[in-house]
């Protein structure tokens, strides 16, 4: 490997001056090469097949007897007047407006708490942050077990107070807020990581230089920490919106999607669409709507909330 | 924060004892799962001081299914896909830092698609290649999707930019060829990134269960999540001690690993996160 | 597998010409084998996998050149999985346990062979008329037999005994129909000062399946709710919502059931933990609450309406297309062997499955279990009035549709007769396309 | 009015003492320096003032009133920080303002401070940019109007002028003082440049290792320095300090051939003399040899040795001196300064200084 051309292959204003055209050309064929088996694999299992679920959802599922035909908007069609898509949107809608604002809310408290000089810190830390190293499979085991009528933990302890047992995962108006629960439990704790980041690279003599203009703890955090934070809070917000989408681990294991659909997610759908009933034309379809709610967070961050929060 | 304006005594105590309620909150559900686990069947729905400490419950989720296999499994799944993260990121990280090629942009750009869409939502379309692939059920197929990951790609393009593009020439002076100075002056420098990395990467795909429920189906192959899902749905009904204790059992490496090198997984996580 | 079939012959065939080539010392080795693949799933607790690996490694015994290699995969839900993508992928079984109600899927798929298709002598057709009719009726289709029975079971009610003495009830005798159910039910639901219950009379779970269970009340009603042909469901028959209104009312107007959706993991558990009196359970649960329960308890026949009933449950052993006439054979043959009355009876003793016909109950290992366990009894009696479980083409789907039906009834989202039309109108759109 | 008196003031974390009982007083409209080498306790005494830290012992007193237990923004001080603290998501304008805000001085009141505030800096053009579109210099300026809008008698200034450019901070250097005086502030400096302190400095405190080493007026720590320490830390180059060794009529130089530069026994003790107040005679004086000289273009650093002791010389002009040449060097008995060789203190006791 020791070309000659490889003095000029790295690129950049001083090799760029005498670069010639067959060094070039070993740059970019270079390039290519180490970049090649990343990008096989992506084009393999992001792109390839971002693109093949949109056109597989023009086609009807394959049956035995039956080969896959076009079917136009057919399986939109379906989805329209599939009341249980209906649903899973909208206990999604619900999921994300339950989930995201109370666990980033609570992740900047854990942070702050954690990044001052409270007594204990690191046993603060440990608490708040070792939900998000258990796998949702096991939280979920360990969850339903507390939601557990009359001798689950939870009713215990409301039973200290004379409160009867109640049916939290089997009560439509309640299962879905059981899991917002255990969303928020497991994920505070990981935001909290990203706000103690942003925390401490907030230099601490702004902190000093508006205490000495008489400013509270409560108006330095709204007026600096607070606007300082925001990059980390639109990430932090991505991710909790990415993963509202993504997470279903925990209806496969509390709920499955029940009872009567009133935990059923849009991912769980596609999923039991996909690999219960195998309709896999009518899961594509589906899956294209998820697709286009993750285009949807990613220009708006791109665009709207990007642009207003730059001040480096 | 001692600076700021001093909050009264009684504000901060309240302060204090808001943060431990809250903690306290937090880490119950765990305590109360573990101290279930570790007590005989009848003491899982009442809580005692004096009920006997035991590990029965952990030989009888052992013997009742074959979580060993799990394990296997498991770890040979992590560390695969870690490995083909590894050697895949770091040569498109380079790719990128330190090369100027036809269409380099785009297929930045490209790459970074995977962050919104990641292999999770694509199930559907991923399971048909996998069969096509005739690798369904295999370990392989749990982890090609995930091997190129554009986290990665990012993370170590990032860190790989940072390299003084004089380290790079002096190499260069002494005689390596490209891969050379990616290997001895690269990776070296990125040591701290791809322990970062590697660990939030274990932590993720140990944890992972919806893709390989789906294209897993057997003992063999089956990693402990999913081995976990299985065992604990059960039409037999539910013994809580048991499940407490096999779900214990299956995180604990990553728990352990987890409190005894704590400020290591919260700096790497930290370091992963701000990018 | 055929592909490795047919490599192993040549290898074998090989072999024999080298061996005797090399001077015809060695003894060729035995005439090629005929090798059958079998998945078979684990619903219930117990050392199964021993048992199956022991029976196949028996069978081989009996009979030279035949092989049986038994693969475990999983749940039942694992194994339709794993068939269904193997179907498409090769390397599919010869035979497999597979759920019942997965009959239509299968036959869909074209996946599998009909069991009349390879029987030949009429030994074997007696064999195949050999088994309790009610576990038949979910092997039969179209007037073929498709599944043969094997790990079969049916929901049965389950009683505290202490607690009856308690309620001054008989502890020896169980309702006996509805009305009964609900009169003891009350006696047995116990509520502190403030109001709070402390014990319920009964609880019938319907999380997961609801629908199995609810089968027992409509058969209970006097109806099969689909047709045999698995293309028409009944699910707004009056029969349906009358037999759904009264397992609403158990809890919203009797109070004695717990409201909600009542988990069927836990429901074992409540009952050991004496927080439930009675309840309806799968007969496979039978081991597990005679080794954890604390207290007697009795095992009795779903409570009758306008006559007794219960669906059955469990799964069918299957035969693949994709198989050469010689694999189909031993299977078979594998197959008959399996559901002798002896091994029938063993594997039923074993498992807490219960025995697939009659002639295993007759058995001498039998009865002598049955004399110690009189439990084990009550799922057989019941068999005469059982019913098949609810199949249908694209079963998943429209199981899914009642499921969902059931539990907006039962958590109040909609009145029944609402849910059941709403669920039969879903059905019928789903069925459409196989009445043709 | 606002003067500040700081008693005994002692810093420690765990054993370690970082302030060891300092005091001191700035008069009202002083400037007052903190000088020190790094590590030497001023930029700690400054936040102990400021309240940004808490003493472990001794008071602060501002105006007359004591503070110590006061939090900063009860002090009413104003401070500009060594990396400015300024607020990058905030204008320069809002910035300025911003305690203004914090202690709610009505709108109207605020923009007519800013206004005069930002011309006095000279900050009018820039009101709405954000830091981050600033130059260091303009930096400094947003930092120095933040701290003058609040019209605190005291403004403490924490090595305000480190991160800038020679030329930008000579500039400053002026700009500060003529601003302190003409508003009559209080303002407490610290510094590590001696330059700095002494164009500046009403009075400097001299710093070392958490003690006052000197305290004095710019002229006086020059003139008259009490130790040998503040004698090489104010200057450049800095004294020379040279052994003596008792000769025939007093002591000599160590290791010359004399003549007498002390009336009396020299041992223990340490001769210093500023390298401008040294001069190249022709004839008399003390023989020495040139090392080596750098031209510095209004005049010429020259140094030499006396047997094993080096010293610098600062003559007038292009001195063309080279290596090896030998030179005869005079000065000025009230010139020459007497150390105790082990303390380091001034001796004032001494035998008479003679000049050689």
């Amino acid at each position: 490997m020791r070309s000659k051309g490889w003095g000029v292959l790295i690129a950049g204003p001083r090799a760029g001056a005498r670069v010639t055209r067959s060094a070039r050309n070993m740059a970019h064929l270079y390039g290519w090469l180490l970049l090649l088996p990343a990008a096989a694999l992506l084009a393999l299992f992001t792109h390839y097949p971002a693109l093949g679920t949109i056109y597989h959802s023009f086609y009807s599922t394959p049956r035995a007897n039956r080969p896959s035909v076009y079917v136009g908007l057919d399986n939109y069609q379906s989805m329209v007047e599939d009341p249980v898509f209906w649903q899973a949107v909208t206990n999604n809608l619900i999921f994300c407006i339950g989930t995201i604002p109370a666990s980033i809310a609570l992740a900047l408290l854990m942070a702050v708490w954690v990044n001052g000089k409270i007594r204990g810190r690191g046993l603060l830390r440990t608490a708040f942050f070792t939900p998000t190293i258990l796998p949702m499979i096991a939280v979920a085991n360990i969850w339903m077990f507390f939601y557990t009528p009359d001798y689950g933990l939870i009713d215990q302890i409301r039973g200290l107070f004379g409160l009867p047992g109640f049916n939290w995962l089997g009560t439509r108006n309640t299962a879905l807020w059981c899991l917002i629960v255990v969303t928020v439990w497991k994920e505070a704790g990981f935001f909290m990581i990203f706000y103690l980041a942003a925390l401490q690279q907030i230099p601490p003599d702004l902190s000093e230089a508006a205490a000495i203009e008489g400013s509270s703890r409560w108006y330095f955090f709204r007026r600096v920490t607070f606007p300082l934070l925001m990059p980390t809070t639109l990430f932090v917000l991505v991710n909790a919106v990415i993963n509202s989408f993504r997470m279903v681990d925990h209806v496969v294991v509390m709920t499955r999607g029940g009872p009567d659909n009133a935990t059923s997610l849009l991912l769980f759908h596609i999923y039991e669409v996909g690999f219960k009933f195998w309709d896999v034309g009518y899961a594509a379809a589906l899956t294209v709507v998820l697709l286009a709610v993750l285009a949807l967070v990613a220009l708006g961050q791109f665009f709207a909330l990007d642009r207003r929060i730059h001040y480096r | 924060m001692s600076a700021l304006a001093r909050p009264s005594i009684i504000g901060d105590a309240l302060e204090t004892a808001g943060a431990w309620l809250l903690a306290l909150v937090w880490a119950l559900p765990i305590l109360y799962a573990f101290w279930t686990a570790f007590h005989p069947g009848e003491f899982a729905t009442r809580f005692s001081l004096l009920a006997p400490w035991t590990l029965e419950n952990f030989a009888n989720a052992w013997n009742a299914a074959p979580f060993a296999r799990y394990f296997l499994n498991t770890v040979v799944l992590v560390t695969m896909i870690l490995a083909g993260q590894l050697v895949l990121c770091t040569l498109a990280a380079y790719a990128f830092a330190r090369f100027t090629f036809v269409g380099h942009n785009v297929a930045f750009a490209l790459v970074l698609v995977q962050l919104m869409i990641m292999p999770d939502v694509l199930i559907v379309e991923n399971y048909r290649t996998m069969r096509l692939l005739g690798v369904l059920d295999t370990t392989l197929a749990m982890a090609l999707p995930y091997m190129a990951s554009a986290f990665g790609i990012f993370l170590l393009r990032q860190t790989f930019k940072t390299v003084p593009r004089e380290l790079d020439e002096a190499a260069r002076v002494e005689g390596c060829g490209p891969l050379q100075t990616l290997w001895k002056v690269y990776v070296p420098l990125a040591k701290p990134v791809y322990i970062a990395f590697g660990l939030v990467s274990v932590s993720y795909h140990w944890n992972n269960f919806l893709w390989p429920l789906i294209v897993t189906n057997s003992v063999s192959t089956r990693p402990l999540t999913v081995g976990l899902a299985v065992f604990s749905g059960s039409d037999q009904g539910i013994d809580w001690s048991i499940i407490t204790a096999a779900t214990f059992l299956s995180v604990a490496p990553l728990l352990v690993a987890f409190l005894l090198f704590q400020r290591q997984f919260v700096q790497s996580f930290m370091q992963a996160g701000i990018k | 597998m055929s592909k490795s079939w047919t490599t192993k012959l040549a290898t074998a065939a090989l072999a024999a010409a080298l061996s005797t080539g090399l001077g015809g010392v060695a003894i060729a080795p035995a005439a090629a084998q005929t090798e059958v693949s079998f998945y078979y799933p684990i619903a219930v607790g117990g050392p199964v996998t021993k048992i199956i690996d022991q029976m196949a490694a028996d069978f081989e015994k009996e009979n030279p050149g035949l092989k049986v290699k038994p693969i475990y995969s999983g749940s039942y839900q694992d194994t339709i999985t794993k068939v269904l993508t193997a179907l498409k992928g090769g390397d599919a079984p010869q035979l497999s346990v597979i759920l019942a109600v997965d009959i239509f899927t299968l036959i869909d798929e074209d996946a599998i062979v009909a069991i009349d298709d390879i029987v030949k002598t009429d030994e074997d057709r007696a064999w195949l008329k050999s088994f309790y009719p009610g576990f038949m009726e979910n092997s039969q289709t179209g007037g073929k037999t498709w599944g043969v029975p094997f790990q079969r079971s049916t929901p049965v009610l389950y009683w505290n005994k202490e607690l009856f003495k308690e309620a001054g009830l008989d502890p020896e005798k169980p309702p006996r129909n509805w009305a009964e159910q609900i009169e003891f039910a009350k006696k047995l639901t116990k509520r502190d000062a403030s109001g709070n219950t402390t014990q319920w009379g009964i609880q019938i779970p319907s999380s997961g399946f609801p629908y199995w269970l609810f089968q027992g009340f409509t058969t209970q009603n006097g109806l099969r709710i689909m047709n045999t042909a698995g293309t028409q469901t009944y699910f707004d028959d009056p029969r349906v919502i009358e037999a759904l209104q009264y397992w609403i009312d158990l809890s919203s107007v009797h109070k004695v059931h717990p409201p909600g959706i009542t988990e069927w993991g836990t429901t074992p558990r409540d009952f050991m933990e004496r927080k439930i009196a009675m309840m309806w359970q799968t007969t496979g649960n039978l081991t597990n609450v005679r080794n954890n329960a604390k207290f007697p308890f009795g095992v009795g026949m779903l409570p009758a309406n306008k006559t007794p009933g219960a669906p059955t449950g469990g799964g069918n052993f299957y035969v693949f297309k994709k198989s050469t006439p010689a694999q189909q054979e031993a299977s078979l043959k594998f197959m008959k062997w399996v559901t002798q009355p002896a091994r029938a009876a063993q594997w039923s003793i074993d498992t807490g499955y219960v025995a697939v016909t009659p002639a295993a109950w007759e058995t001498d290992v039998m009865k002598k279990y049955v004399a110690e366990f009189p439990a084990a009894l009550v799922a057989r009696d019941q068999l005469q009035h059982a019913v098949a479980e609810l199949s249908t083409h694209d079963n998943q789907r429209v199981t899914k549709v009642f499921n969902d039906g059931l539990q907006a009834a039962l958590t109040g989202a909609k009145p029944a007769e609402q849910a059941m039309k709403d669920a039969q109108r879903e059905a019928d759109r789903i069925l459409r396309p196989y009445r043709r | 009015m606002s003067e500040i008196v700081v008693a005994g003031i002692t810093k420690a974390w765990g054993g370690v003492v970082a302030v060891d009982r300092v005091s001191f007083t700035a008069r009202a409209g002083e400037l007052l320096v903190l000088l020190g080498p790094s590590g030497c306790g001023k930029s700690t005494t400054l936040r102990l003032i400021a309240g940004l830290e808490e003493a472990t012992a001794g008071t602060v007193q501002i105006g007359g009133r004591d503070v110590t237990q006061l939090p900063p923004s009860a002090r009413q001080i104003a401070m500009v920080f060594q990396s400015y603290a300024l607020f990058p998501h905030l204008t320069v304008a809002e910035n300025i303002v911003f305690g203004l805000k914090v202690r709610r001085v009505p709108a109207a009141e605020r923009a007519r401070r800013l206004q005069r505030v930002a011309e006095l800096v000279g900050l009018a053009q820039l009101l709405e940019r954000k830091p981050a579109q600033l130059s260091g210099g303009q930096r400094q300026r947003v930092a120095l109007g933040r701290a003058i809008i609040a019209e605190a008698p005291v403004c403490l200034m924490d090595e305000p002028l480190s991160n800038l450019d020679a030329q930008l901070r000579q500039e400053m250097r002026a700009e500060i003082r003529a601003l302190q005086q003409r508003l009559g502030m209080t303002m407490v400096y610290v510094t590590h440049d001696q330059t700095e302190a002494m164009t500046m400095a009403d009075q400097i405190i001299l710093l070392r290792e958490g003690r006052i080493e000197h305290s004095a007026s710019p002229d006086e720590i020059y003139a008259r320095p009490a130790t040998s320490f503040t004698a090489r830390f104010i200057g450049t180059p800095p004294m020379n300090l040279l052994r003596l060794a008792d000769s025939l009529g007093g002591a000599a130089i160590a290791a010359s051939n004399g003549p007498a530069v002390l009336a009396g026994h020299g041992e223990a003790m340490l001769l210093g003399i500023r390298p401008e107040h040294l001069r190249i005679a022709n004839v008399g004086g003390v023989t020495a040899e040139v090392v080596a000289s750098e031209y510095l273009g209004a005049d010429t650093v020259v140094q030499c040795r006396i047997g094993d002791q080096s010293l610098s010389v600062r003559g007038a002009g292009h001195l063309r001196l080279g290596k090896g040449t030998p030179v005869r060097l005079t000065w000025s008995a009230e010139d020459a300064h007497l150390f105790d060789a082990s303390s380091g203190q001034r001796r004032t006791d001494g035998p008479a200084m003679l000049a050689p």
